[in-house]
C-alpha cells in the first residue's frame, strides 16, 4: 500500500511543479484542486485502509528510497499513528481541495496560490510517512517553506509580509529545536534512522533534552503559548481554504511530531514531562480562548481558538505521560485516545469553520465582525454549518468536541491513582483550566455567531451579501455531518484509535462497539458513561413533539411586529450589542490580568456635539515579554557590532597583527 | 417484572413527574418569599396559570428574527427537560442514565444556555445583547466551579454515574467529609447562579441593568416565553434534585425496586423540594443582589472551594 | 588513460591562459565575451574528463580525490559566470558603466583568474599554490577597482593592503612548512611536494608545524574572510562587476579555504601536531556570530550577501574545525554547495541591480511582482542559502549541527543561535527585495538581457537535485577526504 | 663544500651567517627610530642592502646560485629603485618629510623589543631539528617581520606603511633564503618585487598622499547608506 501512497503523493508534487504553466489560465484552477481532491480523497481512503488493518494486528509497511542522505537513503513507514494522522491530514486536504474549487474563483492572484496548495499537502503527508530524521525535517521545513508561500499570497498587504516574516522565522525556529531533538537522540555516529532511535535508549537527562527540544520544536509549529505569537498572524493571512489547512491540519501535524518523538522514539517517560506538558497545555488553553475573546477579526478569533484547542489536546496528552510513567496503561490509554480523539475533532470543525469564515468573507468581503450582522437570511447554509461548528467547538452535547473533552474530564478523574503528589495537585487544577476554557469557549462562540450571523447587518455589504456556491458548501455540510456523527457514534472513532493507542502505550480502551445501545463506557459501567445517540434522539424527537403538541393544543398563531426592546426600538443598527461590547464584561473579569487592559471612555462635555468614544488598550504580555526584548537585543547587538565596519586600513592591520601576536604568544607559552 | 422494566417505567414516570412539579416549586418559593415579607402572595398554582395563559397567546415576533430565534425555547427546554429527566428523582434505577454522567447533564444545562444567549442576540436590541454577554460571562464562572464540584464528588463515590454516587453517599461508608461539605457549600453558591436567583440575579426584577436572565428573554412571548418559563423552573427543580440525590439520597428507591419504595421515593423527594423550596426563599429574602461584577468573586469563591474539596480529599485519602 | 589525463589536465591550465592572452589583444567585446565563454567551456569540458581519467602525480601538478571536485567545481562555475557576465557587461556598455577598453581587460584579467585558481588548486607544490593564490588575488584586486568610481578604489585598495599582509603571512608559514619537511624528506622540490608530505607528515616536527599553520591559518584566512581579518571582504563584493562578486564569493574563498584545508590534513596526518580545531573552531563560530548581526544593519544587496558568505565560510571552517567523518563531510558538501547557491544570487542580485537600476535594498522591492522569473529565483536561492530544505545546504547544515550536538552541545547551540540570527536578517531582506510594494527603482537602460538568468537557474536546479539525491561518486570522494581530514 | 680549512671557515661562515640577519633586525629598528622621509628611505635601502649580502652570503653557504639572483633583486631593486621611485613621489606629490607616528617612537621601540623576544621565544624550541645557521636566522627573519607590521600599524603615512611592508617582506625572503635548498625562492622574491611595485604604483595611480585610506570612508558610507 504504501508504495501507491507514495504515487499519489508525487503525483501531488507534479501537480505543484505543473502548476504555475496553467496557473493564469481559466483552467488552471479546476485541473490543480480537481487534482488535489481526487489525490487527497484516494490517500483518505488507503488511510482507514491501513488503519484497519492494523486493528486486525497487521505489521506496519515501510520502505526505503535512494534519496535523502546517500548512506541513509529516505526511510518511509507507515504504522497506526501514521495511518490515522495520515486520515486527519487527507480529510482536511479533501475538504479544502473541494471548498478551493468554488472559493477559487474568487482568487485575485491564483498564480501565487495554485502551485504552493499541492505542495503544502505533499509536505504534511510526507511528514506522517517519515522515518527518518532527515527526512522527516525535509519533508517538515518543506511544509513550512510551502505554507509561508501562501500566507505571503497576498503580500501587497503589509501585514500579511509581517506575519509571513515572523512565520518563517519561528518555523525555523522550530525546525532547529527538532534538529536539536534528533541530534541528541542521534548520537555521534549519526544513527538518523528512526528505527536506531527506538533501539537506543538515551540517559535520563539527555531525553529530558530531547523531550523539552520537542516540545519547543513540535510546539512553535503547534502554537502552544508562549510560542504561538506566529499563528493568529499567519492564519488568517492566507487564502481562508489554506487557513482551513493549517490550523485544521498542520498543526494536527505538530502534534504528531510531538507524539512520535515522545511516545513512539524516546522510551519510557519521566513524571516531571507530564508536569511540563500539562502545565503548557493548561496555560495554552486558557490564554487562547481569552486572546480569542479579544478579537474581533473572524479569522483570527478562530486562529486563537486553535491554540486553545492545541493547548486541550496537550492536556491530553501530558496526562497520557503521567500515567505511562505511573505503569498505569488504561488510564494512559484512555487519555491518548482522549488526546488523538480531539486531534480528529479539531480538525474536522476547525476546517468547517474556517471554510465558513471563508465564504463569509466571499460574500462580504469583511473579516471584522463589527461590520458584518444578520448573515443568518441571507447565507443560511452557511450559517447553520457554521452554527454545528460553533456549538461542536463549544463542547456542547451531542457534538464531537464534547466527547473528547468527556474523556479528557475522565482521565483526570483517575488522578487519584498517580504515586507523584505533585501530579496529584496539578491534574485537578488543570481540570479546572480544561473546564473554564470550554466555557469560555461557549461564550466566544456565542459571541462569533451571535454577532456574525444574528442581529442586524452593521453594514451594506452585510445587507446584500449572497450565500456561497455549491462546491464550497458541499464541504461544509459533510463535515458538520461528520462532526454530528462523531459525537452520536463516538465507539467507531475509539475502536479505530484502539490500534494507534496500543501501538504506543500498550494499553487500550474496551471496545465500544460491543457496549449496548452504542453508550461509550471507556473505564467501567459503573464508572461513566455517556451516549450522544440517546440525547440527540431524545432532545431532537421531544422538541420536535413538544413543537407539536405546543401547536396543536395550544395556538399556532404568530404575528411580526418591531422589535419590543422594553418599549425603545431603535431602527438604527448602531444600537446592537457590539462584538466588543459582548466581551466587555469578560475582559473586565480576566482583561486586567491577562493583557494589562486599560479603558478609557472620552465623555464629551454637555452640549459638546460629538460621539463618546471608549479607547481600549490591550498589551499581549508573550509579546511585549518575550519577542520585542529578543528583537531589540539582536538590533542593539548589530548596531554595536556595526561600528567595525568603518574602521581605516591601519586599524583592520592592527587587528590582523594583534591577533597575530596573541597566537603566537599562546603558542610560546603552551606546555 | 424485569428490572429493566421497572426502570423503564421509573424513567417514564421521572419524565412526567419532573415537568410537572417544577412550576409547582417555584410557586411555592414565591409563595414562602411572600409569607415571609407579610404578603399573602399568589396561590401556589399560579405558575401554572401563567403557563397555560402564555401558551395560548400568540406569539409576537420581531421582523428580523431568525428560525434560531423560534426555535430556541424548545431546544432549550427539552434540553433541560433531558437534563433533569436523568437526575435520580424518587428512584436510582434510570433507563437512560448511560445516557449522560453528572459531567454530561451539566453540559446539557450548557448547550441549553448556549442557544438561549443566541437568541438574545438574534433580534439585535442591546438589551439582548446586555443578557447574552452577562449570562455567558456567569456561566464561564460557574460552569468550571461546577466541574470542580463534580470532581469532588466524582473521586469521593469513584464514578461519575449520579445513580452510583447516590448509592455511595446513601452507602454507611461515608463519614462527615470537610471536602464533601466544601463542595455542597459550592454547589449552592453555583445554583444560586445558575438560576439565576439572588444575589446574582433576580427573577422578579425589571430594572434593567440589573437584569441578567430576563434581558435575554426580552422579545419572548407567547408559547416561547411559556417554554422559557417552565424550562427555568425545570432547571432550579434539577438542581434541588442534584444537591438532594447527592447530599441527602435518604429515601430514594434503589434501581428495580418495587412499587411502594418507588412511592416512598416520591414522598421523600416531595419533601426535599419544600425543604429546600423553604430555604430558598429565607436566603433569598434576607440577602442582598450584588453587583454584576461582584459575581465572578461569589463563583470564584466557589470554584476555589471546589479545588480545596478536591485536593483536601488527596490529603484525606492519603492520611 | 592517463595520458588523456595529463592532456586534459594541459588543456585545464592552457586554454585560459591563451584565452587571456588572446583577449588581451582582441578588440570587440561582442567577440570577446563569445570567446571567453568558449574558453570557459573548452575548461569545464576537460575538467570533466580530469573525473574520468586521473594524470600521474607531476613534481609541480597533481590530481586527486580533494581538488577534481573544486577543477571541476572551479570551471564549471567558472563557464557560467562567463555566460553571466556576457549579458551583464553588455548592459554595462549601454548604460556607460564600462568603456570597451576596460571590457578588452576585463576579460584578460577574467581568463587569468580562472588560469591562476586552477593552478592554485592542481598545484602540487606548496610555494607554487601561493604563488597562484597571490595572482587571483591580484587580478581579483584589478577587477574590483575596475569602475574607478572613489568606492571601488577605496575597497581595491583596502582589498589589496590587507591581502598582501595576508600573503606574506601564508609565505612565512609555507617557509615553515618547508623547513618542517626538509630534515625528513631532504632539500629540494620534493619537500614541497603535497604528494610527499602527506606521506610523510608524521615524521616531521610537529612544533614547527603548529607555528607554521598559525601563521598559514592567518594568512590564508584573510582570503577565506574569517572575522576578525574579513575587512576587505564585503567592500569588495559590493563595489567590483557582479560576476566577479559572484566568482569571489563562489570560488576564490573556497581556493584559501582549499587551501587551508591541504595543511590542516598535514596537520592530521602528524600525530603530535597540535589539533588545529579549536582554533578553526573558534574563528568559525565568531565569524558565524559576527556576520549574522552584521547582516540586519546592511542597506547595500550585494554587502549583505558578502557579509551572508562570511557566516558561510565561518560554518565551512567550524565544520573542518570539529572534526571527524560527519562534520568533515558537513563541511566539504556545505563548500560545494555554498559556491553553487552564491554564485546563483549574485547573478540574480546583479540583474535585479541592473533592473531597478540601483544596489540599495530600498529601492529594490517587489521583485516577484515586476520580474517573476528572477524575483522567484532570488527567492529560491536565498531560500537555498538560508539553509531550508530540500535544497543541498540544508544537508550539510543538519548534518554539521546535528552530529555537533552529540559532542558539543554547547557550540552547537552558539552555532545554532548564529544561524538563527543570520536566518532572520536574511529573511527580512528577502521579503522587502522579493515581496510588497514593487518599486519603479531608478532603472536606467532596459531590462538585463533574458540568457543571464539561464545560469542562476541552472545553479538552483543543481542545488537543488543535490538536496534530495547527492551522487554516489561525490559521495565516495568526499567521504574519502573527510577520512583524510581526521 | 669547496675550501680546505673546514673548520675556521665553517666558524666564520657561521658568525656571518648570524651577523647579516642580526644586522637586518637592527635596521629594522633603525626603520623604526626614523622619524623623517629621507632618512626613512635611506635606512631602507641599507635594509635592502643587507638582506642583498645575507642572501648572497647563503647562496655561497648551500652554494646554491640561483640565490644569487635572489639577492641581485634585492640589490637593483629594492636597495636602488624602489627608494628612489618613493623619493621622487615624495617631492611629485608634495608629501609632506616628517612621518606621522600612532604612538611615539620609543614605545614603539620598546614594543619592537618585546617582539624580538617574542619571536626568539616562538622559534629556538621550536627548530631543533633544523640545523642551528637556519635557526638563528628564522628567529631573526621572523622578528624582521614582526618589526615590519609594526611599523606597518603605527605609521600613519603611505609611504611609511609601504616602507613597513617592504622590509617584512625583506624578512620573508631572508627566511626563504634561509631555508636549505628551498626551491621557487627566486620566484618568490620575484612575485615580491611584483607585489611592491603594484603598490608604489598605486600610491602614485591613486594620488595617495598621507594615509591608504585618504578618501574619507565616512562619507564614503554614507553615500552609500551604509552608516547607520
Amino acid at each position: 500500500m504504501l508504495p501507491l501512497i507514495l504515487a499519489l503523493v508525487v503525483v501531488l508534487l507534479a501537480a505543484a511543479v505543473l502548476a504555475p504553466a496553467t496557473a493564469r489560465s481559466a483552467a488552471g484552477r479546476p485541473l490543480v484542486y480537481g487534482a488535489a481532491l481526487a489525490v487527497t480523497a484516494a490517500l483518505l481512503v488507503l488511510a482507514l485502509k491501513a488503519l484497519a488493518g492494523y486493528a486486525g494486528e497487521a505489521a506496519p509497511e515501510a520502505l526505503t528510497l535512494p534519496l535523502g542522505l546517500p548512506w541513509l537513503g529516505a526511510h518511509l513507514r507507515l504504522d497506526a499513528l501514521g495511518a490515522f494522522f495520515l486520515a486527519v491530514v487527507n480529510l482536511g486536504g479533501a475538504a479544502a481541495s473541494l471548498y478551493a474549487l468554488g472559493y477559487g474563483r474568487h482568487e485575485a492572484a491564483p498564480h501565487r496560490v495554485l502551485p504552493f496548495f499541492p505542495a503544502f499537502l505533499a509536505g504534511m503527508n510526507l511528514v506522517v510517512l517519515a522515518d527518518d530524521a532527515f527526512t522527516f525535517l525535509v519533508a517538515w521545513e518543506f511544509m513550512s517553506l510551502a505554507s509561508w508561500a501562501l500566507v505571503m499570497a497576498h503580500h501587497r498587504s503589509p501585514g500579511n509580509a509581517h506575519a509571513g516574516y515572523v512565520y518563517l522565522v519561528m518555523a525555523t525556529f522550530g525546525t532547529m529545536a527538532l534538529l536539536v531533538a534528533f541530534g541528541l537522540m542521534a548520537g555521534p555516529e549519526g544513527s538518523y534512522a528512526f528505527a536506531a532511535m527506538r533501539q537506543a535508549s538515551p540517559a535520563p537527562w539527555v531525553a529530558g533534552l530531547v523531550l523539552a527540544a520537542a516540545l519547543v520544536g513540535a510546539g512553535s509549529k503547534a502554537g502552544l503559548v508562549p510560542l504561538h505569537a506566529w499563528l493568529p498572524l499567519a492564519h488568517p493571512a492566507a487564502p481562508s481554504h489554506v487557513s482551513a489547512l493549517m490550523s485544521g491540519v498542520m498543526t494536527k501535524v505538530a502534534v504528531y511530531a510531538f507524539v512520535r518523538i515522545a511516545f513512539d522514539l524516546l522510551g519510557d517517560p519521566a513524571p516531571w514531562w507530564s508536569m511540563a506538558v500539562l502545565a503548557l497545555g493548561a496555560v495554552t488553553a486558557v490564554m487562547g480562548v481569552l486572546y480569542a475573546l479579544m478579537q474581533h477579526d473572524l479569522k483570527r478569533l478562530l486562529a486563537y481558538h486553535t491554540v486553545e484547542n492545541i493547548g486541550i489536546v496537550f492536556i491530553g496528552l501530558g496526562l497520557a505521560l503521567g500515567f505511562q510513567a505511573a505503569g498505569i496503561g488504561w488510564a494512559a490509554a484512555l487519555a491518548l485516545t482522549a488526546a488523538l480523539f480531539h486531534v480528529l475533532n479539531h480538525a474536522l470543525f476547525k476546517s468547517l469553520l474556517f471554510l465558513g469564515a471563508g465564504a463569509v468573507l466571499t460574500a462580504t468581503g469583511q473579516r471584522d465582525m463589527e461590520h458584518l450582522g444578520g448573515l443568518i437570511h441571507r447565507m443560511p447554509w452557511t450559517a447553520a454549518t457554521f452554527l454545528v461548528g460553533a456549538a461542536a467547538i463549544s463542547a456542547l452535547p451531542p457534538l464531537n468536541g464534547f466527547v473528547s473533552e468527556w474523556l479528557i474530564f475522565q482521565a483526570v478523574l483517575v488522578s487519584p491513582q498517580l504515586p507523584e503528589w505533585g501530579l496529584r495537585f496539578l491534574v485537578p487544577a488543570v481540570g479546572a483550566m480544561l473546564a473554564l476554557a470550554a466555557a469560555l469557549a461557549a461564550a466566544c462562540f456565542v459571541k462569533a455567531f451571535g454577532i456574525t450571523f444574528l442581529g442586524r447587518p452593521r453594514s451594506a455589504v452585510a445587507e446584500h451579501a449572497k450565500e456561497t456556491d455549491a462546491a464550497s458548501l458541499t464541504p461544509m455540510v459533510a463535515l458538520a455531518a461528520l462532526c454530528v456523527l462523531a459525537g452520536v457514534v463516538p465507539g467507531v472513532v475509539i475502536d479505530g484509535l484502539a490500534p494507534v493507542v496500543t501501538g504506543l502505550v500498550g494499553g487500550r480502551l474496551p471496545a465500544q462497539l460491543a457496549v449496548p445501545w452504542l453508550s461509550v463506557v471507556p473505564v467501567a459501567d459503573f464508572r461513566s458513561s455517556y451516549n450522544g445517540l440517546v440525547l440527540l434522539l431524545f432532545v431532537a424527537g421531544a422538541a420536535g413533539l413538544t413543537a407539536v403538541a405546543v401547536h396543536r393544543l395550544a395556538t399556532r398563531a404568530l404575528r411580526r411586529a418591531p422589535a419590543w426592546d422594553c418599549g425603545f426600538p431603535d431602527a438604527s443598527h448602531t444600537t446592537q450589542y457590539t462584538a466588543g461590547s459582548f466581551a466587555q464584561p469578560i475582559r473586565r473579569v480576566f482583561g486586567t490580568l491577562a493583557f494589562r487592559a486599560h479603558e478609557a471612555v472620552d465623555m464629551p462635555a454637555p452640549g459638546e456635539v460629538r460621539a463618546a468614544r471608549l479607547h481600549v488598550r490591550l498589551r499581549d504580555l508573550v509579546w511585549d515579554g518575550l519577542y520585542l526584548p529578543v528583537a531589540a537585543a539582536v538590533l542593539k547587538t548589530a548596531d554595536l557590532l556595526n561600528r567595525y565596519q568603518f574602521l581605516t586600513i591601519r586599524r583592520y592591520l592592527s587587528v590582523v597583527f594583534g591577533l597575530l601576536i596573541v597566537l603566537l604568544f599562546t603558542l610560546a607559552v603552551w606546555p | 417484572m424485569s428490572a429493566a422494566a421497572t426502570n423503564a417505567l421509573v424513567q417514564a414516570a421521572q419524565l412526567v413527574l419532573v415537568p410537572a412539579l417544577a412550576p409547582l416549586l417555584t410557586g411555592f418559593v414565591r409563595k414562602v418569599k411572600a409569607r415571609l415579607l407579610r404578603r399573602r402572595g399568589p396561590s401556589l398554582l399560579q405558575p401554572y396559570r401563567e403557563l397555560a395563559r402564555l401558551l395560548r397567546k400568540e406569539a409576537v415576533v420581531a421582523e428580523n428574527a431568525s428560525w434560531l430565534f423560534r426555535a430556541a425555547p424548545y431546544l432549550v427546554f427539552t434540553a433541560i427537560w433531558a437534563a433533569a429527566a436523568l437526575v435520580p428523582t424518587f428512584a436510582a434505577g434510570l433507563v437512560l442514565n448511560r445516557a449522560a454522567d453528572l459531567i454530561g447533564i451539566v453540559a446539557l444545562l450548557g448547550t441549553a444556555r448556549f442557544f438561549l444567549a443566541l437568541a438574545g442576540l438574534d433580534v439585535g436590541t442591546s438589551f439582548g445583547g446586555i443578557g447574552a454577554s452577562r449570562e455567558m460571562l456567569i456561566a464561564s464562572l460557574a460552569e468550571p466551579a461546577m466541574i470542580m464540584l463534580v470532581f469532588t464528588v466524582a473521586l469521593h463515590a469513584g464514578s461519575t454515574q449520579l445513580p452510583w454516587v447516590a448509592a455511595h453517599m446513601a452507602g454507611a461508608g461515608v463519614g462527615l467529609h470537610v471536602s464533601l461539605a466544601l463542595a455542597l457549600v459550592g454547589l449552592l453558591m453555583v445554583a444560586l447562579a445558575e438560576n439565576a436567583r439572588i444575589p446574582v440575579d433576580n427573577p422578579a426584577t425589571h430594572l434593567e441593568l440589573t437584569m441578567v436572565h430576563e434581558a435575554m428573554v426580552l422579545e419572548y412571548s407567547g408559547r416561547h416565553l411559556a417554554l422559557i418559563e417552565a424550562a427555568a423552573s425545570l432547571k432550579l427543580l434539577l438542581y434541588v434534585a442534584l444537591v438532594a440525590c447527592v447530599f441527602a439520597p435518604w429515601g430514594m428507591a434503589p434501581a428495580g425496586a418495587g412499587a411502594a419504595a418507588c412511592a416512598l421515593g416520591a414522598v421523600a423527594f416531595v419533601a426535599k423540594l419544600a425543604g429546600a423550596g423553604f430555604l430558598l426563599a429565607v436566603f433569598e429574602t434576607s440577602i442582598a443582589k450584588m453587583r454584576l461584577f461582584r459575581v465572578p468573586d461569589f463563583l470564584g469563591a466557589a470554584l476555589m472551594l471546589g479545588l480545596l474539596g478536591t485536593l483536601l480529599l488527596f490529603v484525606s485519602r492519603s492520611l | 588513460m592517463t595520458g588523456l589525463g595529463s592532456q586534459a589536465l594541459a588543456v585545464v591550465l592552457a586554454v585560459p591562459a591563451a584565452a587571456a592572452l588572446l583577449l588581451a589583444l582582441l578588440p570587440g567585446y561582442r567577440a570577446a565575451a563569445r570567446l571567453n565563454v568558449a574558453a570557459c567551456l573548452a575548461t569545464l569540458a576537460a575538467a570533466l574528463c580530469l573525473l574520468g581519467a586521473r594524470p600521474p602525480a607531476g613534481p609541480f601538478l597533481h590530481v586527486d580525490d580533494l581538488n577534481v571536485v573544486f577543477i571541476v567545481l572551479n570551471t564549471f562555475v567558472g563557464f557560467t559566470t562567463s555566460a553571466f557576465s556576457a549579458g551583464y557587461i553588455a548592459h554595462e556598455l549601454e548604460t556607460g558603466r564600462l568603456t570597451p577598453t576596460y571590457l578588452r581587460f576585463y576579460h584578460a584579467m577574467y581568463q587569468t583568474l580562472l588560469f591562476a585558481m586552477n593552478v592554485a588548486l592542481v598545484a602540487n607544490n606548496v610555494g607554487l599554490m601561493w604563488v597562484a593564490i597571490e595572482v587571483a588575488t591580484l587580478t581579483t584586486v584589478v577587477m574590483v577597482g575596475i569602475y574607478r568610481t572613489p568606492e571601488a578604489l577605496e575597497a581595491a585598495w583596502k582589498y589589496f593592503i590587507l591581502g598582501s599582509v595576508g600573503i606574506a603571512l601564508a609565505l612565512f608559514g609555507t617557509t615553515l612548512v618547508y623547513l618542517a619537511a626538509q630534515p625528513v624528506v631532504g632539500q629540494g622540490l620534493p619537500a614541497m611536494a603535497w604528494t610527499t608530505l602527506m606521506t610523510r607528515a608524521a615524521a616531521f616536527d610537529p612544533a614547527l608545524l603548529d607555528l607554521a599553520f598559525v601563521f598559514l591559518l592567518l594568512g590564508y584566512g584573510t582570503k577565506v574572510g574569517l572575522v576578525p581579518l574579513h575587512a576587505w571582504l564585503p567592500d569588495a563584493h559590493a563595489e567590483g562587476p557582479t560576476p566577479i562578486s559572484a566568482v569571489l564569493s563562489g570560488l576564490l574563498l573556497n581556493i584559501a579555504l582549499y587551501a587551508l584545508l591541504r595543511f590542516k590534513m598535514l596537520l592530521a596526518a602528524n600525530p603530535d601536531a597540535l589539533a588545529p580545531g579549536p582554533l578553526m573552531v573558534g574563528l568559525g563560530l565568531i565569524s558565524v556570530l559576527f556576520a549574522a548581526f552584521m547582516l540586519y544593519r546592511r542597506r547595500d544587496v550585494k554587502r549583505m550577501f558578502a557579509f551572508s558568505s562570511i557566516e558561510h565560510m565561518g560554518i565551512i571552517t567550524f565544520a573542518f574545525g570539529m572534526g571527524g567523518p560527519l562534520a568533515n563531510f558537513a563541511g566539504l558538501l556545505h563548500m560545494t554547495m555554498h559556491s553553487l547557491t552564491k554564485s546563483a544570487i549574485f547573478y540574480g542580485v546583479g540583474q535585479a541591480a541592473q533592473a531597478k537600476g540601483t544596489q540599495r535594498i530600498a529601492d529594490i522591492g517587489g521583485l516577484t511582482e515586476t520580474h517573476p522569473a528572477l524575483g522567484w529565483g532570488l527567492v529560491a536561492g536565498v531560500v537555498a542559502i538560508a539553509g531550508l530544505p530540500p535544497m543541498g545546504i540544508f544537508m550539510s547544515e543538519f548534518l554539521l549541527v546535528s552530529s555537533t550536538f552529540a559532542r558539543a552541545p554547547w557550540l552547537a547551540l552558539t552555532l545554532v543561535a548564529g544561524l538563527l540570527v543570520g536566518f532572520g536578517a536574511l529573511m527580512l531582506r528577502l521579503h522587502s527585495l522579493a515581496f510588497g510594494e514593487p518599486t519603479t527603482g531608478r532603472s536606467q537602460g532596459d531590462a538585463p538581457v533574458r540568457a543571464g538568468r539561464l545560469p542562476m537557474f541552472a545553479h538552483l536546479a543543481l542545488v537543488l537535485a543535490a538536496g534530495i539525491h547527492l551522487p554516489g561518486p561525490l559521495t565516495a570522494w568526499f567521504q574519502h577526504i573527510a577520512g583524510l581530514l581526521g | 663544500m669547496p675550501g680546505a680549512d673546514f673548520g675556521m671557515v665553517q666558524g666564520m661562515a657561521h658568525d656571518l651567517a648570524h651577523a647579516f640577519p642580526g644586522g637586518m633586525v637592527l635596521v629594522s629598528f633603525l626603520l623604526l627610530y626614523q622619524d623623517r622621509m629621507s632618512g626613512l628611505l635611506n635606512a631602507f635601502g641599507l635594509h635592502a642592502l643587507v638582506l642583498a649580502l645575507g642572501v648572497a652570503w647563503q647562496a655561497w653557504l648551500q652554494d646554491a646560485p640561483h640565490l644569487y639572483v635572489t639577492a641581485a633583486i634585492a640589490l637593483v631593486f629594492k636597495a636602488v629603485a624602489i627608494p628612489t621611485a618613493l623619493r621622487r613621489i615624495v617631492r611629485r606629490l608634495k608629501i609632506e618629510r616628517t612621518i606621522e607616528t600612532v604612538v611615539g617612537i620609543g614605545p614603539t621601540m620598546l614594543f619592537g623589543m618585546g617582539l624580538v623576544a617574542l619571536a626568539i621565544v616562538v622559534m629556538l624550541p621550536v627548530t631543533v631539528g633544523v640545523d642551528p645557521v637556519a635557526r638563528e636566522d628564522l628567529a631573526f627573519s621572523l622578528s624582521v617581520v614582526l618589526l615590519g607590521l609594526l611599523m606597518m600599524t603605527t605609521r600613519r603615512n603611505a609611504v611609511g606603511q609601504v616602507v613597513g611592508f617592504m622590509s617584512l617582506e625583506n624578512g620573508l625572503i631572508l627566511a626563504a633564503a634561509g631555508a636549505k635548498g628551498m626551491p621557487l625562492v627566486v620566484e618568490i622574491s620575484v612575485a615580491f618585487s611584483v607585489l611592491v611595485a603594484f603598490i608604489v604604483i598605486g600610491i602614485f595611480l591613486f594620488r595617495i598622499r598621507e594615509r591608504f585610506d585618504t578618501v574619507d570612508v565616512h562619507a564614503l558610507y554614507l553615500s552609500r547608506g551604509e552608516r547607520p
